[in-house]
């Protein structure tokens, strides 16, 4: 099983989500994060002294997959999460050893 | 903007050039009905002013986080600007003789004047005005928190995708002239007046004008991104506080009591009282109804409906709120909340995006308090035995509102369009006006949900 | 549900029959009291409306997020349903002429009279209002927002757990029933009033009505679910937003200044400037005696605290605004401060969940302004001379009160709970009453710690 | 604390040994002069004490949420403590007979006085009040809620850093001492206004007076931990809630009709309706302005500029409210909305720390105000061929009033420091004084960034 | 060194806390999330328009614990979270490289 | 490819932010969490009630970086992070397989 976690950009959520249920997932996490990067923050101005904003808003998505799925699912959110500017957001793989889900104490693939 | 800075020049050398004539007005033995109704109508525009506070908290909780500072700066920058538009120009269009169709006299509030003389005993320009026993002042500044009510209720409409300035010269000539001309026709003695079109405080005058600049507006800007989907399914874009809307229906209720108790600008007990509290129960009949009808007809009571039934409450009972009997005014509540329910999909289904509701409140609503006033008035009403005399008049006044007002704000907006666009960039839009127009957030110390 | 279509039935068909009775009255010549006493007492009025903002703003921001769209609507719709309740049954019940218990007459509004006549010349059967000299519609709007004001009370002692509709049948009954008939003994000519027992403003007609009212309708429901741990501990659950809780205590400050203010129901200057100070006074003693009784006995001045001394010293100098005077008024404030603080300590250990204060602002002050009227009056008080006469009859009242508002209210909502349940069901409890019942959020855009 | 204890025992004492004055003053025939002023004064004073919300809503909505239930708290026990200072020796200071520098009679409201008796017949020691026909506690209120404001002033620019009962005690001496002796000067008969000094509703007896004190009090603090870099970088710490403070700031103009229109103290037709309509008129003048100096010089229309603006405009007028034209008012709160703008930025630049803008609102364009006056009143001012005498006079009264108040605030600051301590220590300040002087938050079930 | 992961129900959190101080875990990093699974969202109206919330909110604790003690954890979190309810929410488990203390410099073990 | 994570305290967030930036790193995230450790929260007392908040707000920063860059990065977070008070706060190294940048499809260290 793999974890994988999307930063994307936050108006493309529900596009991804959609996305994902289309192609059978039925389980997933997401959290309001901060994102720095190549992208710049903008610029407000306060009470006349600017500032730079270097923290942009970005959801992030995890989700754990079985391995065959994991291709398909990086896939899916690509399609789903681009836009071409810079900014789209990063899609990380990382490994898990366990899943359990907690109402009925299923493990691995079951509890998925 | 360059309009806009030759707007102001004009403002500024008008200003310089002006004799000093506040002080001409000598000091009379006090005449006590004078200080009365000068009391009732001061406190009662200050309460009608109040409503601003009420505008902007209803439309900035309505919607979204995002676009927060840019609805309360609008909020608060229309009614400055009216301030002097109305000053300016507007307020001599409106009230100060001329033909049936336009005031012509006293422009910068400058025209003779020798209030609080009424009757034959006036002596000035802004005859319209004359058979209220309060001082010029007075008058004029009563006069001007209606218009900027008029002004503030198309902020609502085409909010969260507007550009600022361009809404600003839109409030400008809202004040200055879109308002004011229709206002001269009726309450400023030119040819709907003459009619016997009647339009206690303003179903029409000040609500009706709002509503279609607001329909107007929110048409020429189409919907928000996001909220019709390419297959016509409507995405609900919730507001982000309701606990500052619900502060604010509060605000516009109180204000209203000015808006119709003042209306009289004299402090009559009997029908200040009635006025009063016809306004009171067509409001809280509204909020009733506007509940079973969302109860009933979408499954739970929505508190943002609560909230518009009882501000269709108060538009509806506005132009009748002298003639009503009191059951007469609730059921012009009743009617008004479940109208509002019904309006406000209405309009969501063929896709005029209104976030707030301003149209189905304030035109359909004055609408209908205008035309109540042919059903329900006690002495000219069909259903007190007048017959169907004012019920035509009023429909004839509702048209040519209509009509006018329609071409009117379209060609306003047209021009503003042409001149400065109205519509802030995609990008913009998505990200928030805020940070786009005003480079600020209203809520940074808060982790929101984009 | 069926019982309030049932009502509102009764409300359109009274209204549909009901002839044009509002513009019987005739024009008078100016009579200049009548116009400043009008004036006065509408304004008050308005500002006592206006409390209906407080109570929401200070109910919902002490209350949490995912309730408050539904304690916002109840604030909201309590008032729109009084208005009715009290326009069709509660005014007559309560002021027209009857027995020493009940008034009978007069219902929708539609008895005779003559009002602004005032003493002998008034021929009419509102009697027991028949001293002051305002039209009855100003009298009636009057009464109607306290009779709101003590509607609303309930409201916040009941809070996150009880059924929207619940609430809304139990406002119609405190507004049609359970406060005009207890009001008509103080106020309405009734026994009360005949002994000689003093609520100037009504520390007991409202605030003691009110804070019983709330008291039983509390026990009853239960506490929160987490607030008491199975081992006795309390889990505070701290309010959602101090912000909006400190406005609702100014415009409920603002309010009282027409609660009190206005309650002399004419314009006479000397009372009404001791009247307005007194209030202020104890206000501000409340809320320094608040401040310093939470840092002594708690170790840090809480804000809600001092809201609630605030609100507390509002409530202790109702009843004697007219009669203390302006150091008898700190010293009631001051004692008001103090007591809500171990107030809302006490209820919290005897497990009455009341997620405001309510109980402890209204009813425990309310009986200590009704009792402090026996000491400190300056004519008839036991500090100032007047021996202890007053002082029990102030008690009998007190007693009185407690036991008919104890039973009534206990018939009342056990009728409700019976008919239409009065608890939410733990999962809707849990996940918060806007969704439950209401399908919505007060904050869409924010992250929230559930 | 050991002071502060120790005035509240001699409160106690004072109101246990005081006799019963209030009910001294017999009942008259009713006048109705004397009721219409007293309605006006009462309602008008109403409106200002509304603007404590308007001060509290706006300081804790431009400062960071983790300090809002200190602010708040702040801005509630401040009119609480003036209330009972003012009461017991700030307005004998003031206002009662005594000589060119301080009024030395009558403490706790208890000299002689047989109000509404105005001029020749009045008979009393506070002989500077016997111009206004309105009972004595009426006279009180009214400047009651003019001290409050003064000492609220103080509260925005120390925000964010200052001991709670270290500003709780500065409260109590502005409202008994700093503010009272200078307001002898101007209002009370003081040596001030026997040279012709004018400040009609108070730009520096209100305005100046609070931003002297704010100045020296946010000078001596230093500014918050983060807001200039080593490096003299600014670091903007933007305001939490705008939506907040724009409802404040429309809060503060509705109460500024009641400041400046109640500043007659009597219903005076003509000059309250002229003082109103100058008041909104200067406010929408310094709106317009400082957007476009904002828009100009910041490249973006910040609301908190706007809404600083419009506050400009407000005290800017407030001196000469009575005295100006229109036109001239409109001037007038045009060269405040820019003042105001640079005014912020220059404290900014020279590390003055002042969150929500006070000393640039309340001290910069109170001074202003006082001078414009010399420039604008329309009998002696400048510009109307009055000469300079005017202008001269207010100079002087504008430097009287800097030296004793940097001098007076800067003993009382230093004494308060050496007492108790100003300022939180750093950890308080980066966890918010909300836990550290409260043991609260203000937002408790929303995510936050601190 | 493992990483667990749980997603909970937000009301369960207090309860799982206390639970695992009981077993002797000294520190856990919390945050809101928002879940989809197959426990459904509900739906909400506006305005007369109804539409459906998909995610509702989780809070998500972390926890880094030395191997030996992952069974442990996991079974405590399992029984302090279940309410047997859908959408009691899932533990994830996951390796962990390295640790460190930021205040002492400690790692591995120590740093925990 | 690494996973580092560092739970800090919520003011150190810019100063770690520049210090990175300044060794060349050009993307992280950030949210906002609560934190139970040894560092014990405070109480707080509401009505009459005393209580103690045991979830004291951190911040967390999660960067992905090459295995070279790994030593530096946490070196740099440790400086900036600390102040020698207990709740300065950990630092977490996971494993990450694979990293995709969304914009150009681009995978592995070029994606970073
Ligand atoms: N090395 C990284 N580690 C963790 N998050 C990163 C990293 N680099 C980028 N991100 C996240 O991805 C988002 C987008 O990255 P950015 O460089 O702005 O654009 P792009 O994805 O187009 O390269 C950032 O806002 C940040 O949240
Ligand atoms: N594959 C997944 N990856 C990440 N998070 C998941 C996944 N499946 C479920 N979750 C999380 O667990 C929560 C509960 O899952 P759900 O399917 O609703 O019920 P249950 O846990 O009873 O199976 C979801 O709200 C989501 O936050
Ligand atoms: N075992 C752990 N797993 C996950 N997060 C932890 C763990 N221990 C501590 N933390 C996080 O680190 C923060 C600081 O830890 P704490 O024990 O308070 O102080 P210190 O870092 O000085 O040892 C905690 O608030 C928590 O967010």
């Amino acid at each position: 099983m793999k974890k994988i976690e999307a930063i994307i950009k936050p108006f493309k959520l529900d596009e991804v989500k959609n996305a994902l249920t289309k192609i059978g997932i039925q389980g997933m996490t997401v959290s309001e994060v901060r994102g720095f990067g190549r992208q710049k923050g903008h610029t407000e101005t306060y009470r006349g002294t600017e500032y730079s904003i270097d923290f942009l808003p970005k959801s992030k998505i995890e989700l754990i997959v079985i391995d065959e799925l994991v291709p398909q699912v990086i896939e899916t959110i690509e399609r789903a999460a681009k836009t071409g500017k810079i900014g789209d957001g990063k899609i990380f793989l990382s490994p898990v050893d366990e899943v359990i889900r907690i109402r009925t104490g299923e493990r691995g693939k079951e509890a998925i | 903007m360059k309009r806009l800075s030759y707007f102001i020049l004009i403002f500024v050398l008008a200003i310089l050039v002006i004799p000093a004539l506040a002080g001409a007005q000598g000091k009379e033995a006090p005449n006590l009905k004078v200080m009365a109704d000068t009391v009732w109508v001061l406190i009662t525009a200050t309460l009608v002013f109040f409503m601003n506070a009420g505008f902007a908290t209803v439309e900035s909780g309505l919607c979204r986080a995002k676009n927060a500072v840019n609805i309360l700066s609008k909020n608060v920058i229309v009614f400055c600007v009216t301030s002097l538009a109305f000053w300016a120009v507007g307020f001599s269009l409106m009230f100060a003789d001329g033909n049936p169709f336009l005031g012509l006299d006293g422009f910068f509030l400058l025209g003779l004047d020798n209030s609080p003389a009424v009757g034959e005993a006036y002596k000035g320009i802004y005859s319209s005005l004359n058979w209220t026993s309060v001082p010029l002042y007075a008058k004029f500044f009563f006069q001007l928190v209606f218009a900027g009510t008029a002004a503030t209720i198309v902020s609502g409409a085409v909010a969260e995708r507007i550009k600022y300035f361009s809404f600003f010269a839109f409030s400008f000539l809202m004040g200055a002239l879109i308002y004011p001309i229709q206002g001269h026709w009726i309450w400023g003695g030119g040819w709907l007046s003459q009619l016997g079109f009647k339009d206690f405080a303003g179903s029409t005058v000040v609500h009706s004008i709002g509503g279609w600049a607001a329909l107007v507006g929110a048409s020429l800007l189409g919907p928000r991104l996001g909220k019709y989907g390419s297959d016509g399914k409507i995405t609900p874009i919730p507001g982000h506080n309701l606990g500052m809307a619900t502060i604010g229906a509060f605000i516009l209720w109180i204000g209203w009591f000015g808006f119709n108790g003042g209306s009289t600008m004299a402090a009559d007990p009997q029908p200040i009282s009635l006025i009063i509290l016809n306004t009171n129960m067509a409001a809280a009949a509204g909020g009733v109804a506007a509940t079973f009808a969302s109860y009933l007809a979408l499954g739970k009571p929505d508190l943002s409906m609560l909230l518009n039934g009882i501000l269709a409450g108060l538009v509806g009972i506005t132009a009748g709120a002298d003639g009503a009997t009191v059951p007469g005014s609730i059921v012009i509540g009743l009617v008004a909340g479940v109208l509002v329910v019904f309006s406000v999909i209405f309009f969501d289904r063929i896709k005029v995006d209104d976030p707030v509701g301003a149209i189905s409140v304030h035109l359909v609503n004055g609408v209908w308090g205008t035309f109540a006033v042919g059903l329900f008035h006690r002495e000219v009403g069909l259903f007190y035995g007048g017959g169907p005399k004012q019920l035509l008049i009023q429909i004839a006044g509702i048209l040519a509102v209509a009509i006018f007002s329609s071409l009117a704000n379209l060609i306003v907006w047209k021009i503003i369009r042409k001149a400065m666009g109205l519509r802030v960039s995609e990008e913009e839009e998505m990200e928030g006006l805020d940070i786009g127009e005003h480079g600020m957030e209203a809520y940074p110390d808060f982790s929101l949900k984009l």
